[in-house]
């Protein structure tokens, strides 16, 4: 399942709907990005992506993660637009038998949705804004897998 | 041929998005004949390392042919999650 | 937090009620584990534990994790006593600036867990009840930290 | 001495928890000394290498001195989470 919205959503209760529809695997593993505290003060945050390819690329990671490990099911939902501190911007959510398929593909998820899905976020700061630099680690996670 | 600005491209370039008439055969050439155009290009062109490309929405590099290509977007590297 | 309890919970409410105490964090993982389906049916399940241990082994446990990667909290809570397929059984969940950090201590925090607290599980099938069999891929996961 | 038994080391030698006078000097002497009791205790700690034993509440080993200790329990690999 792929969700790119702009509406806020409830990590608590999607992560209880998403286990209910994996009921059975005994193991569930959920990752949640939340609009963070910077040095300095953040006032907001504002995530532009590519409407098409984001959604697209979002299939094409899952499905790739339901292909290397042994998943009874995926999320992946992201937020677009404004957003204040503290918000939700994303999460991903896996269910497997054993629980290391579920980490396993949990940070597959994340380290591929970092790098390859079409979202870029700027910051709003007192100093003004700016875009979120992308860093190297970012792209060094890709190795991994 | 549709080209998107995502980021601050986009913001350098301004615009999000244009249709352009070009006889271009790979991304290179493309940015090169952009770049050629207004100083604002060349200035969102300067350095491709720092760019993505992406082309009918399927990430791709700069070397890569346009034939048959109708979407081309450049931005920055990706920052989502 | 540690909590180790008879009663049931609700994963998500939880999920969000950590999230809102280490709010400004960034990256959230939480791992939930599933009284899962088995071959031939499960009817049920028992978890026996060790009471004063269970709650000194978790937080033995929990304070490794503390020191060893940076947290802005760490949650662990068990259940024991009797359970129904696809009950919740048990739940972890830290948080973090990076996902790096919150992914490795939500696994070792479950590797520990698994081979060190004190909770054994009981399974009842149309075939009778019995105890479930430790497994050494459990042991050998402590090899990782 | 308070000696405490779980899961099936507590179906096996039938009580969760008795009081014991001993001299034994290590968790191996305690082990000897439950055994020769009676079958039950010989059944239970036939392997001791698929059990656990932990002293006062710590996971401990074998060969560990009781010098001291007030609570030792007897239990299989743990199956939580």
């Amino acid at each position: 399942m792929i969700r790119v919205q702009a509406a806020a959503f409830d990590a608590g209760a999607e992560l209880n709907m998403f286990t209910e529809q994996t009921a059975g695997a005994g193991a569930v593993v959920s990752f949640t990005g939340i609009v963070r505290d910077v040095d300095g003060g953040l006032s907001g945050m504002e995530i532009e992506h590519y409407p098409g390819m984001t959604e697209k690329a979002l299939g094409t990671i899952r499905d790739e993660a339901m292909q290397r490990w042994s998943l009874a099911g995926a999320l992946v939902i992201h937020r677009h637009g404004p957003l204040a501190t503290h918000d939700t911007i994303m999460m991903v959510a896996t269910a497997s038998k054993h629980r290391k398929d579920a980490f396993e593909a949990a940070e597959f998820l994340m380290d591929y949705l970092k790098s390859r899905a079409p979202f870029w976020k700027k910051e709003m700061t007192s100093d003004g804004q700016d875009w979120v630099a992308s860093k190297a680690e970012d792209e060094d996670a890709l190795t991994r897998w | 041929m549709q080209i998107l600005y995502f980021a601050w491209v986009r913001e350098r370039i301004g615009l999000p998005r244009e249709n352009v008439e070009t006889s271009a055969k790979t991304v290179n050439e493309l940015v090169a004949e952009l770049s050629a155009r207004e100083e604002r290009y060349a200035v969102a062109f300067a350095d491709t390392s720092a760019l993505r490309v992406a082309l009918d929405q399927e990430l791709s590099e700069f070397d890569a042919p346009l034939e048959g290509v109708r979407e081309v977007a450049f931005f920055p590297p990706m920052t989502g999650g």
